[in-house]
């Protein structure tokens, strides 16, 4: 399958240097309309071959079909033209001629016959690219080719790439492609190969080696098996950095939710069940600037940090007017209302919105993931996540520590009268109070929607782990609720492997009921007489 | 929403009023000739299945009216009774008794989940009603009064393996699933039928459950990339319910994971769910279905057409579980012409056998285990969220109501014809009711 | 006076309920005893090395400026709070700091909060009746039956503590000085050997203060009272032996006069308010 | 007034002896005799007639309401406001629903003389060992009393020993029931997983599915809601109550008289759970089903509305309370689906703002109880 691979490269390397790029065919009959047509078959195997043909064909036009036929917009009409779709959304699209290039309107997917492929093709394309790429003038896609190629070698290809990778000037490029060259030999069972590729960390390469440990020649099976043992230690330690990750980043967003809660409820004291229908919301709300700036979701999401707070934010205050005022010292009552009020708003999503989720777009700089070494890469969007709970906290504590707001808000919950008596408006203190952590549980809401369905139901999923947090950290005390949600987080991750998810979950919540029985007042409990309520 | 469901639900309002004052005591009014036949619905639209659900009981309602404009049944119009279980088990068992016993409602359409259907089973038998169940399920159960228009495990999972062995040649499985009835029944048939048709050795065999809405999937992600390390080509069976999709498919692709890598093909997700997704990074990971949106039929046109003329919204799509009662549907409508009345008794001779197109250009017929006959289809998540269907059963396959890879249903038949009329009959023991199993605890028993 | 022997020779009468405070060993000296009793909240020292004695049927007023320690002192001996170091004995048998409240409080020692605290839901009756000295298990508390005695028992307190009339109105409707005398019936009611007074008199009229000094010192002899107070007018009328803390630690001992003519009380006490933070 | 009327009495006869108790009983047997009445003397298609549904209904009404008298209990006298009483309402029902499984014997799908169908298709060998004496009535019965016990005296000794209260308890309880929820839907737990216990077939030896047997189920939840309710008031009643009430309102003062609270909160913790779990013992023949979603933290505090919209500390205010929502639950949910959760969301608003006192609140002759209303449940 793989050996239409070194006729293209073949070619390519005869045929032109990347400047020397326009050979177009004699006008009239045009080469490419047959070309195509044999792409027009049932039988994948004879698209395969087709698509051969294509890349073997020097048509400049090569790539875009192949790009095209990719995505699945290459198609055709019934009136037997080759099209590709540039928009495949609704019930009529926009087509231009596959040959010309020329733009034809719209046309009914009625009248349209996708050419379909499956994902063999879809490797086979995708390397195809790659190969036409290897000499791409633009370096970017060099180097993606170069990755693409990683165990797609096969020994045409093989032969032909000895000399790309001598010439090439970037040397990332030319690095990579050796490794490809390697892990080729290494499944051949060439010594060479395994020796290249023993202390390599990248899966591939390791599966190269397991080939080769499984190979028949016996000296390089052991090398092999020793190269593989190699790195067995070193990626222990890699998978040890990476559940504390996974911990650590699951701990920030089980912080990002109860950090809010911590506000209301462990400064205020009041319960807010609605806690996490505000989170809710600020995801919502990222959802709504996403679809105000389409085309734009990096730039969306920006915006709605600060519109996710303000939208929470208001949201808590009419619920701190509307209800919570007068519900004064009696926190059971709270937590019975609040709760009504979560029912109310999930609800309203559903009838106003839509019971079903919404689609979040992750910006291109917070997909994919940064790479630590071929072994360890670490999610960018939950590096983002966890970044973005420690700004949060840092600016919770400031707020606290060192604003007059804090200040106040700290001497309202110690001694209301006297702190009335000194001319603090307690009433205003409250608002602002509670302003404040609904605004938060907005952020925390913005920060979910790029981890997990931003729908009606998001908030009844995290409300009961934030109360266990800041439960756990001990009420009223922000530096608890940090370490209680890192190391629940953590605490999970390291259980997961072995105990499953669901016991994971379970021995977590078992354990903090216990500790609470020990500790009524969590890891950091506030002392003193007023604490003895 | 069709304004003959609208008068019942205020007549149910008087009615319900009534009981409040009579302390509920339901007025009945014996069914006449004349008078409407009432199609009971059965669907959660609130709660967290009305995401699922809802769409089903507005299909219900626009294949009704579309029934209604083609002059109804045997003369008399449709009538839609629509009542909301809540997505709450106990509810749902308790619809339908109202169902049944107040409004006397001829048939019901409904149900989503395993757990609604068990639970309003033993009603819909002790009053002899009618069900007919739209959604793929664990199979394992085939009643009298039920009729199983979604796919069985054979006319879903084992396919798909086979297309993932054959066509895309996999030696390598993470099975992975929601920890409840249907994940593990079709993943234990799944493990079966690769060792034993398949020879697929146990460490290439890898199980994992997860919670209901499960959203951290951080360390299992990484798990399956490590079992795609051991250098065999490897596929993900996934048969995660709802919720729990998005962030294990946003997980798969941060983590690099992609459908050339490692595909994974889903039982749980169609058009609605990916609706929810942003299809970017899935594009390529593989659904099995017995109809997708894309299918490229007239009768599946005129269908979209006709459901985005209904809900008036363009961007609105089709389902499996959607066709699963239009077809449904339309079999029962021919079996009440065929039987000339909406007799629940007569109904039941008569539909066994009866044959309606589906959407995918074929037809499906129902068999004597009243579950009906479907072609399978793979479907490619292409990036505006449908599917491309690269593969398809050369003929439909007949529903399975019990494994054969099962040892306890393995010598299990049903056949509601008579004289067997039987929906556990031993072919073994040639007994209605159980397996031999019963009969090697006996034994065991004895000893 | 003759009213209070009457309740006395009652309780012979009836001394089925007759507390197990008995129990307690006073024969060789004090009824309270405390050593070096330090405890600290979040680093700040209320109580730092307290050492006091009360003796058998001693009438003791406490008095101090604000945080000076009088109540968490009070929390120390009830069991409520626990001290860092130092050690309690309640006679010469039972240590108290091993004892849970409610142990203590059937030792005897009985607690009159500064804020009056009964229970406000219940009738003065019911509080009356909950407080009384009887078997205080559970199964005896679900299948006891009011009986006449006890009937007779509680309206003779009424009768001292002059709430007779509104002995079937929930204690929440007294005003503070009726809950005053409530709290102090209940105390009755417990028997305790040793009675701990936090600020009996504060919100009483002249004439209830009278009455209740009458009856603080009437029922010293019998049980030992400790009185925290502020109205050094009210202590001056009863008091024999005056403490006065500061800062967590005994600053002087005496009587009124000499402690009142103390240097160093009197500089504590310049521009100390008379309200003691809750 | 009451306290001198029949506090002289015996503990047990003391509710027969108040007004409150006579009406309330009156009431409930005139309902139970019509209902049946219009059941079984009327015919079919009479506009009076009460049809099985109906009487299905009121039943499950019913034994909500004997688990709202046990949540007031707590609350409501004791001042503990649990999110977790569903977890003992569902152990009680599964005590109940492995009786009813086992009842199947060879009548499942797969004919298998011992093992559940679930355990049959998930390949289970044999019977695990607490499903061993489920097949005797009086063994399951007594689970049902039992089971969450038990619980609640481990959870309720170790929460009480170290003065968990208020808020905390709260959060612990849901805490509780969620991580019992998240248990029962493991299938390992060999409880039957998401799909909890369903298709049972009869009860004693009656049919579960015929009417008959629905109507004596009815009776039955009638009865037992009686029963509860009087021990209930002659707990509140006995100077038990008192002390409870004492707890509630001042827990320190309480202790400095004498009384060990915790082993007082204790006790009354236990019997609620154990009137908790008979409620659900009695609902699962009558659903027809039992499965973890019983578990959900969403039920218990919505029972815990059904109480304060009643009234909190009446008893037959958390009857009233349960009622109605539940009716108004059917009601709604079948004429207007999303309007539901709005009212019911609307419902803890309004009630806890504005009828901090509940419909009894609204009840002419309620003040002379006022006595034992709350002040306030403070953490």
């Amino acid at each position: 399958m793989r050996r239409f691979l070194f006729w293209a490269l073949l070619c390519l390397l005869a045929g032109f240097l990347p400047s020397a790029a326009a050979q177009t065919a004699a006008p009239g009959s045009d080469p490419g309309a047959a070309l195509l047509e044999t792409l027009d078959v049932d039988s994948y195997r004879d698209k395969g071959e087709a698509i051969t043909a294509i890349v073997q064909s020097d048509d400049e036009r090569a790539r875009e079909w192949l790009q095209a036929l990719l995505d699945g917009r290459l198609q055709r009409a019934d009136d037997g033209r080759f099209v590709v779709v540039l928009d495949n959304a609704g019930r009529n699209w926009p087509v231009e001629d596959a040959l010309t290039g020329e733009a034809l309107g719209e046309m009914s997917r009625r009248e349209l016959d996708r050419i379909g492929i499956n994902n063999a093709l879809r490797n086979q394309l995708r390397s195809a690219i790659a190969v036409v790429d290897l000499i791409s003038p633009d370096v970017e896609r060099r180097r993606s080719s170069a990755d693409r190629l990683l165990g797609e070698v096969d020994e045409a290809l093989a032969e032909t790439l000895v000399p790309v990778i001598e010439e090439a000037e970037d040397d990332y490029v030319r690095r990579r492609l050796g490794q490809a060259l390697a892990i080729y030999q290494a499944e051949n069972g060439e010594m060479a190969g395994v020796e290249a590729l023993s202390g390599s960390l990248h899966p591939r390469a390791r599966v190269a080696l397991n080939r080769a440990a499984s190979g028949d020649d016996p000296v390089v099976a052991d090398a092999a098996r020793a190269a593989l043992a190699s790195v067995e230690q070193n990626l222990k330690l890699n998978r040890g950095v990476e559940t504390l990750y996974f911990g650590l980043s699951l701990g920030s967003v089980l912080v990002l939710a109860a950090i809010g809660l911590a506000i209301t409820f462990g400064v205020m004291g009041v319960i807010n069940m609605a806690h996490g229908e505000l989170m809710m919301l600020g995801a919502y709300t990222t959802w709504m600037m996403q679809q105000l700036l389409p085309g734009q979701p990096g730039l969306a999401l920006v915006l709605s940090i600060p519109a996710g707070f303000l939208v929470a934010a208001l949201v808590g205050i009419a619920i701190e007017r509307g209800v919570i005022q007068f519900l004064k010292g009696r926190p059971l009552e709270t937590l019975l209302a609040t709760f009504g009020i979560s029912l109310i708003l999930q609800q309203l999503v559903r009838t106003v919105i839509s019971p079903l989720n919404r689609t979040v777009i992750t910006p291109e700089w917070m997909s994919g993931s940064l790479v630590i070494n071929d072994a360890l890469s670490l999610t960018l969007n939950r590096l983002y996540v966890m970044g973005f709970a420690l700004f949060v906290f840092a600016a919770l504590m400031l707020v606290m520590r060192r604003t007059r707001l804090g200040l106040e808000v700290r001497a309202v919950t110690q001694n209301r009268a006297m702190a009335r008596a000194m001319g603090i408006r307690a009433t205003r203190v409250d608002i602002l109070t509670f302003a404040l952590g609904s605004g938060v549980a907005g952020l925390a809401g913005v920060a979910l929607s790029q981890l997990t369905n931003v729908g009606p139901n998001l908030g009844q999923n995290y409300i009961i782990d934030s109360f266990m947090v800041v439960v756990f950290g001990g009420v009223g005390n922000l530096w608890g609720t940090l370490v209680a949600g890192l190391s629940l987080g953590v605490i999970n991750q390291v259980l997961e492997p072995w105990a499953g998810a669901v016991l994971a979950k379970i021995i977590v919540l078992v354990f903090i009921i216990l500790f609470i029985q020990k500790r009524p007042r969590g890891l950091f409990p506030q002392k003193g007489r007023a604490a003895e309520g | 929403m069709a304004k003959s469901t609208r008068t019942v639900l205020s007549s149910r309002l008087v009615s319900t009023a009534v009981a409040a004052a009579l302390m509920g005591s339901g007025a009945h009014a014996v069914a006449q000739e004349n008078d409407p036949i009432k199609v009971g619905i059965l669907h959660s639209l609130s709660g967290t299945m009305a995401i699922s659900e809802s769409t089903l009981k507005d299909t219900v309602e626009m294949l009704i009216e579309q029934q209604n404009e083609a002059g109804g049944l045997l003369g008399r119009d449709l009538e839609a009774v629509v009542v909301d279980p809540a997505s709450n088990w106990p509810l749902f068992a308790e619809r339908a008794r109202e169902l049944l016993e107040q409004e006397e409602v001829d048939v019901i359409f409904g149900n989503w989940t395993s757990v609604s259907r068990k639970a309003v089973l033993p009603v819909v038998e002790e009053l002899n009603g009618l069900l007919f169940y739209p959604v793929q399920y664990e199979g394992e159960e085939s009643s009298e009064n039920v009729f199983y228009t979604g796919a069985a495990p054979n006319q879903q999972a084992i396919p798909a393996v086979e297309y993932l062995i054959n066509d895309v040649g996999i030696e390598r499985f993470a099975l992975v699933g929601t920890d409840y009835v249907y994940p593990r029944t079709t993943n234990r048939i799944l493990e079966a039928f690769l060792k034993d048709e398949h020879g697929v050795a146990d460490e290439d065999i890898m199980v994992n459950y997860t919670p209901f809405g499960h959203s951290d999937w951080q360390n299992i992600v990484s798990e399956i990339r490590r079992f795609g390390e051991a250098g065999k080509p490897t596929a993900v069976v996934s048969t995660i319910n709802g919720d729990a999709n998005v962030p294990f498919y946003r997980e798969l692709a941060n983590q690099g994971i992609d459908a050339a890598d490692i595909p994974v093909i889903a039982f749980s997700v169609g058009e609605q769910e990916l609706s929810g997704i942003d299809t970017g990074p899935l594009v390529g990971h593989l659904a099995a279905w017995n109809y997708f949106m894309s299918v490229d039929t007239d009768e599946n046109y005129d269908f979209i057409d006709a459901w985005i003329d209904w809900t008036g919204d363009e961007e609105a799509v089709t389902n499996d579980p959607m066709e699963a009662h239009y077809i449904g549907f339309n079999m029962w409508a021919e079996a009440v012409r065929k039987a000339g009345t909406t007799d629940v008794d007569a109904i039941k001779e008569a539909i066994i056998g009866v044959t309606v197109p589906n959407l995918s250009g074929g037809y499906a017929a129902m068999m004597p285990n009243h579950h009906i006959t479907k072609p399978v289809l793979i479907g490619e998540v292409q990036d505006n969220g449908q599917f491309d269907i690269v593969w398809q059963t050369p003929s439909t396959v007949a529903g399975d109501a019990w494994s054969d890879y099962l040892p306890g249903s393995r010598d299990l038949i049903a056949d509601w014809r008579k004289p067997m009329a039987c929906g556990n009959f031993n072919v073994v023991n040639g007994s209605c009711g159980g397996s031999t199993a019963a009969e090697e605890a006996e034994a065991a028993l004895a000893e | 006076m003759s009213l209070l022997q009457e309740i006395r020779t009652r309780d012979r009468v009836f001394d089925f309920m007759t507390p197990r405070a008995s129990r307690v060993d006073v024969r060789h000296g004090p009824i309270l005893y405390l050593e070096d009793v330090t405890v600290s909240f979040d680093g700040f020292k209320a109580i730092d090395k307290l050492n006091l004695t009360i003796d058998d049927g001693e009438l003791r007023c406490i008095i101090g400026p604000n945080g000076a320690g009088k109540t968490t002192m009070m929390d120390i001996i009830t069991g409520k709070t626990r001290p860092d170091a130092g050690s309690v004995w309640f006679g010469s048998r039972h240590n108290l700091l091993q004892m849970t409240e409610p142990e203590i409080a059937s030792l005897g020692v009985g607690r009159k909060f500064q804020k009056p605290t009964v229970f406000e839901a219940l009738s003065v009756f019911e509080n009356l009746e909950l407080a009384m000295a009887a078997d205080k298990r559970i199964f005896p508390t679900l299948t006891a039956r009011l009986t006449g005695e006890i009937q007779d028992r509680i309206e003779e307190v009424l009768e001292t503590i002059g709430l007779t009339g509104l002995r079937f109105q929930p204690a929440g409707i007294l005003s503070h000085g009726q809950k005053q005398w409530l709290e102090i019936g209940m105390l009755l009611m417990q028997r305790p050997r040793l009675l701990l007074v936090d600020e009996p008199v504060a919100g009483m009229t002249e004439q209830e203060m009278e009455r209740t000094a009458e009856l603080l010192t009437s029922l010293a002899g019998k049980q030992s009272v400790v009185v925290v107070e502020h109205d050094m007018g009210f202590v001056r009328s009863i008091a024999r032996q005056v403490t006065v803390l500061h800062q967590g630690s005994v600053l002087a001992e005496g009587s009124m006069d000499q402690v009142s003519n103390d240097p160093k009380v009197v500089e504590v006490y310049l521009g100390a308010d008379d309200e003691e933070i809750a | 007034m009451s306290l001198h009327s029949t506090s002289g009495r015996f503990w047990l006869a003391r509710p027969f002896h108040e007004r409150a108790t006579q009406i309330f009983l009156g009431v409930l047997l005139a309902a139970l005799v019509i209902v049946t009445v219009l059941h079984v003397a009327l015919p079919r298609g009479h506009a009076l007639h009460v049809n099985a549904y109906t009487v299905n209904l009121f039943g499950k009404y019913l034994s909500y309401a004997l688990l709202a008298v046990a949540v007031d209990l707590v609350w409501g006298y004791l001042g503990i406001l649990s999110l977790g009483h569903g977890a003992f309402f569902a152990i009680g029902g599964y005590a109940m629903g492995m009786y009813l499984m086992r009842q199947i014997g060879e009548r499942g799908t797969y004919g298998h003389p011992v093992l559940p169908d679930f355990m049959v298709f998930l390949n289970w060998e044999s019977l695990p060992w607490y499903w061993h004496g489920f097949d005797m009535a009086w063994f399951a019965f007594a689970m049902v009393l039992l089971a969450p016990g038990l619980l609640a005296l481990v959870f309720g000794f170790l929460a009480f020993r170290s003065r968990v209260t208020g808020v905390y308890l709260s959060i612990i309880t849901q805490a509780l029931t969620f991580a019992l929820m998240l248990a029962f839907f493991r299938n390992e737990m060999g409880f039957g997983g998401n799909n909890g216990l369903t298709d049972f077939r009869e009860i004693l030896g009656f049919n579960l599915r015929s009417s008959d047997t629905r109507l004596g189920l009815f009776i039955a939840s009638g009865v037992a809601l009686a029963l509860g309710y009087i021990l209930c008031r002659a707990i509140v009643t006995s100077k038990l109550g008192r002390v409870c009430v004492a707890t509630r309102d001042a827990e320190a003062r309480t202790r400095f008289i004498g009384y060990r609270v915790e082993r007082f909160q204790l006790f009354v913790f236990v019997v609620s759970a154990m009137l908790a779990g008979v409620a659900g013992a009695l609902y699962v023949p009558q659903v027809g089903i039992i499965n973890p979603s019983e578990f959900s933290p969403l039920f218990s505090i919505e029972i815990v509305l059904w109480v304060a919209l009643g009234g909190r500390a009446t008893l037959y205010g958390a009857v009233i309370g349960a009622i109605l929502v539940n009716y108004a639950k059917t009601v709604f949910t079948g004429v207007m689906p999303d309007a539901w959760l709005f009212a019911l969301g609307g419902l803890f608003v309004l009630v806890t703002v504005l009828l901090p006192r509940g419909v009894a609140g609204l009840l002419p002759g309620f003040t002379r109880r006022a006595d034992h209303q709350p002040k306030e449940a403070s953490a």
